[in-house]
């Protein structure tokens, strides 16, 4: 038997699979293909204190093996969030992670101590990384004074465990990852959407309504595996993994880098079922590759063990 | 909802560039609202990463056939274009919401398309005319290669096919022939925004127009997809996918 | 009669299009397969000082879309450059880019100089941005202060045009590409590879003899246009741009986002006859979206100009 | 050298996850030479980004075939795998040095293959069996489902097939088996790194190995598939696509 359960501060999870905000709204429509108690874990949608109506369109771009994203955190704010769609995931019985944005950490602050209430609630992943807002959010991923100042703000807000979800966009990664450690973080959620363009031929312009977006898909893979195997090196808090993922392969390879669950975005697009489909390959894979517990892959592709193959052959 | 593998019966090109795709596939017994559409894996041995949206331009839900009306234009459709009879395409849907309404009583039918947008209209027609809805029907396309069902659609109802260098039937825009309407009629359109918007303003409130815009999911969940709403209510925008693609005209700011 | 000449600094150019360091060796392999003269301009491989063993094999892998490469440099030192690598180029006639590599910046004036005096030679690359060297080069690549004193350092050194390649494992490329500008280079060639990692499920440790490589092929293309966009705004040099460029229309996208000439690199591993595949296609595709000139195409999609195809229609 | 387009003429599966792969191209007139390989563009509507190295099994330049022998394993693979009769595969190549070097005077050739390095031995002893060259040939495999050529290869020379399970032919590694040798033999060995030390420990000088690494241009222009040189003159590496991927077992630290 093949041991799927993970723990992750506020978050039991009886498989390392879990949602990727912004790719799963707050996962009604894809309850209407599975049951949503088979996830791991659901991160819901970046919510702020204020609605945002977004960028406009075009918001979406097809790119080799990727897409371009610039959404720009279109949400209706925290209070019909918390009477429109948090109440929908009260049925199900799974952590629940909420994605907060801001312009300036009290926006941040703000948001964690409206929400803090809400039994839904499992978790927060702080966003400091989106790509696709002009101000706020992207300042605070990329100097680590102010993330540290934000992630030690908000833990002193609310007793729930803090995730902060880094941007992949910056020289040093792991120097932001030690600030929101130092600043209380109880987990790291890596990466966010790498900063892309592409352009229509046609009219010689960008092609997003904004411009710039944020690429996501398989194409950022092995930048996303660089960036938690180097930052799982660095800091002692388990780290959400996601970029990429659409197999039980690219589950484990995460894990192996350095994650201790993982979150699938894109791939749900593809495939509305792909999250399920990820849970059942997982354990026949980790069996053919020699492993009996999602646990003991967190890291191993740098801590020295020998993996259970090597050991076998 | 669900995703699900069809069949290709029939693939063949009807225009310049214009694909015809009959599937058949369990769940086109549930294709029965006219101005749906379906999320298409694009076949092959390595599928493009998003689906491709494509309108349900036919449906014999008893039959478990559908119809798909494409123009094979990018790197997806040109690949799709590729599939032969007897494979396998995977479809996510049917998604949406159609032409739900129906003409006020005595009231005339105006479908008006413009180029891809003229497939949905085809469905609908069949449906209108099958119910004794009188139709007035308004093609649109560039020039004459670039027609095609026009025979189809003349046999459901009063059809008038415009191109814009008039190489085929009147000479112009789609738009210009329905500028002289005013009356009992309920417009239905699909084609491109200054068409749309054309339509629009030609007809106020009666008029249900079907958008597109790039999408990701198809189903609701990450707001790729969105129009600006004119009602604005909790949110300054509407999806075209889940809320859509067919909207009251009155909805939408366009 | 679509004119495909473009002028850069020391480089009079047939065609837009050459290749990219490290992917075409001296030429003499491709020279194979066709006559090198169909290239608007060839850039060669790393040279620098002393030899370079490069990095321990596996130095590949391939990822969605893109690969990872980890050469680390291997070069035979300038000496044996000049000796037996440059002179095969004596047979041809068009621009000779020389990509530079060191440690500190000594290492490069001390090229620069050596290699100065080189009929073959049309300018310099300086490499200030290879993730595959533990020392030297990337922290030129990401200290606007450290790329700033180089290049002038460099400039002082010799009198053919300097272009420095900048890095994009960065938080901000303008900012060291104003450096360079205001260090006196004569033109930008970007990206080099995005910074990641592939790991083999198999012995769970990273697949690269190196254990991180970069990123190149289209996967990264998005990036590398959304940073030329960035940069040719930030600057007044011209850019070579590079980044997972396969086809005509992708010279075009990098060409429309800024760049002034384009190279190609991992796409000749795939096909030999890429660059003048690309070469020969661009004119009828130039035509098609109504371009006449190869010069006008640059940064046309954020000068507000507008597209020809949008005037005709 | 170049890029060509070959034509399948058979493909099917030989052993487990083992196909045999047989082209048809004008450029296959050029493949004299056993050892050498080409670079393979993987067929379908989205190839990956890099071609796939595999060595020529077999070829018969005058009748313009070759024979490819390789195993599925991986994404490329796999989905050459699918590639039926009639289809196209573009090979880059022949490339690379192969086996050059016959044995001495009266001395015998040892085959030595190991696995999926086995294909290219084929080639090379059907050579040497025409030229009337004594030939002892060993060949191991993990299993009794993974052997495949043992009949073709006996036919050629005496063969000895090892299992590391004893399920077929002799238990234990084909370098069990070379031990005892020694005298006038020349050996020539492809498959697994310690197969090949064993080999060179072996041999001394008398020996040229056929080695592997992971590829890019395969051309010798992006420095991808190196080996520690033993000579070490101008450069620590060789590159095994084009100095080899045959070398004097001296030439090279594996
Ligand atoms: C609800 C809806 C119904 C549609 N019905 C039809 C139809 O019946 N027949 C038809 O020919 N076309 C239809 N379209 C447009 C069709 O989806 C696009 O032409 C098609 O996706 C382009 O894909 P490609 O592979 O050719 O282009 P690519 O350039 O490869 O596409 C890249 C990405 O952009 C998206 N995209 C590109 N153009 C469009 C577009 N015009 N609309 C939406 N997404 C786009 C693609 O879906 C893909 O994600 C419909 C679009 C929508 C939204
Ligand atoms: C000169 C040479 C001759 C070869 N001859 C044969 C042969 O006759 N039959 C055969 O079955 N195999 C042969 N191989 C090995 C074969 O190239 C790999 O098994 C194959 O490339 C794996 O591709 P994949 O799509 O299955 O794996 P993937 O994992 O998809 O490959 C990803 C990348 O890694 C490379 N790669 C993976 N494994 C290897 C490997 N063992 N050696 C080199 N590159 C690798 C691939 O080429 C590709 O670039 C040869 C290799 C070399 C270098
Ligand atoms: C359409 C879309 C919307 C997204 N919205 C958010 C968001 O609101 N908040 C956030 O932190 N990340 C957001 N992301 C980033 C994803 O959560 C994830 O970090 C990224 O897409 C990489 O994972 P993937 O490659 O599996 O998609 C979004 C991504 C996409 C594609
Ligand atoms: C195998 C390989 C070797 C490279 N060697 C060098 C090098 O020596 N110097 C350098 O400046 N860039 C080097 N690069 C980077 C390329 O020149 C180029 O910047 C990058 O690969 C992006 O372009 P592409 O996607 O077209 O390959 C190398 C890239 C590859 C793939
Ligand atoms: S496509 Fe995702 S919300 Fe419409
Ligand atoms: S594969 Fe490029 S040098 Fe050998």
């Amino acid at each position: 038997m093949t041991d799927l359960t993970v723990n992750l501060p506020g978050m039991a999870m009886d498989n390392p699979v879990m949602t990727a905000s912004g790719c799963f709204g707050f996962g009604k429509e894809y309850s209407q293909f599975y049951d949503l108690n088979t996830l791991g874990a659901i991160t819901v949608k970046a919510v702020t204190a204020e609605p945002r109506s977004g960028n406009p369109p075009p918001r979406t771009a097809e790119t080799n093996s990727g897409m371009l994203n610039a959404i720009g955190l279109q949400n209706p704010g925290m209070n019909t969030t918390v009477a429109a769609d948090l109440p929908f995931l009260e049925d199900y019985d799974l952590p629940v992670l909420v994605n907060v944005a801001g312009n300036q950490q009290d926006d941040y602050v703000n948001v964690v101590d409206h929400l803090s209430r809400q039994a839904q609630l499992s978790a927060f992943e702080l966003n400091i990384s989106c790509p696709n807002v002009s101000c706020g959010g992207l300042q605070f991923g990329s100097d680590p004074e102010s993330a540290y100042k934000l992630t030690k703000a908000v833990k002193n807000t609310t007793e729930h465990p803090i995730y902060v979800k880094l941007s992949p966009n910056v020289t040093d990664i792991t120097e932001i990852a030690r600030a929101v450690e130092e600043g209380g973080a109880d987990g790291i959620s890596m990466i966010n959407t790498v900063l892309g363009m592409k352009i229509d031929l046609q009219s010689s312009r960008p092609l997003l309504g904004n411009e710039r977006g944020g690429l996501s898909g398989p194409a950022i893979k092995p930048i996303a595996v660089r960036m938690i195997y180097d930052v799982s090196q660095a800091v002692s808090i388990p780290i959400i993994g996601m970029g990429g993922v659409a197999s039980a392969d690219d589950v484990i390879e995460l894990m192996l880098a350095g994650a201790s669950a993982v979150a699938v975005g894109t791939a749900n697009f593809a495939d509305p079922y792909a999250c399920p489909r990820i849970i059942g390959d997982l354990p026949a894979r980790m069996h053919e590759l020699g492993w009996k517990s999602a646990q003991e892959l967190t890291g191993r592709s740098w801590n020295h063990c020998k993996s259970p193959l090597s050991t076998l052959r | 909802m669900k995703t699900a593998d069809f069949k290709v019966i029939s693939h063949r090109q009807i225009a310049d560039h214009i694909f015809q795709l009959i599937l058949t596939g369990e769940e086109a017994a549930n294709m029965t609202e006219p101005g749906q559409f379906v999320h298409v894996q694009i076949p092959g041995k390595t599928a493009p990463l998003l689906r491709r949206p494509l309108s349900i331009a036919d449906a014999e839900p008893a039959a478990k056939q559908c119809t798909l009306i494409y123009r094979a234009e990018g790197p997806g459709t040109k690949q799709l274009a590729a599939a032969g009879e007897g494979d396998v395409v995977n479809l996510l849907g049917p998604l949406g919401n159609g032409f739900t309404s129906a003409p006020e009583q005595d009231g005339k039918a105006v479908l008006i398309g413009g180029g891809i947008g003229v497939p949905p209209l085809y469905y609908l027609a069949k449906r209108f005319a099958a119910s004794g809805i009188a139709l007035d029907i308004y093609l649109g396309f560039r020039t004459k290669g670039d027609v095609f069902l026009q025979k189809a659609f003349a046999d459901l109802g009063q059809t008038t096919i415009t191109t814009e260098d008039g190489s085929f039937g009147e000479k112009g825009y789609v738009t210009d022939q329905i500028k002289a309407l005013r009356g009992n009629e309920t417009f239905y359109a699909c084609g491109p925004r200054p068409m749309l918007r054309a339509v629009q303003e030609a007809a106020e409130s009666k008029a249900y127009l079907s958008l597109e815009e790039r999408m990701a999911c198809g189903v609701g969940a990450c707001l790729s997809c969105v129009c600006e709403s004119a009602r604005s209510v909790n949110s300054p925008y509407v999806k075209i996918c889940s809320d859509g693609p067919v909207f009251n005209s009155a909805e939408v700011k366009i």
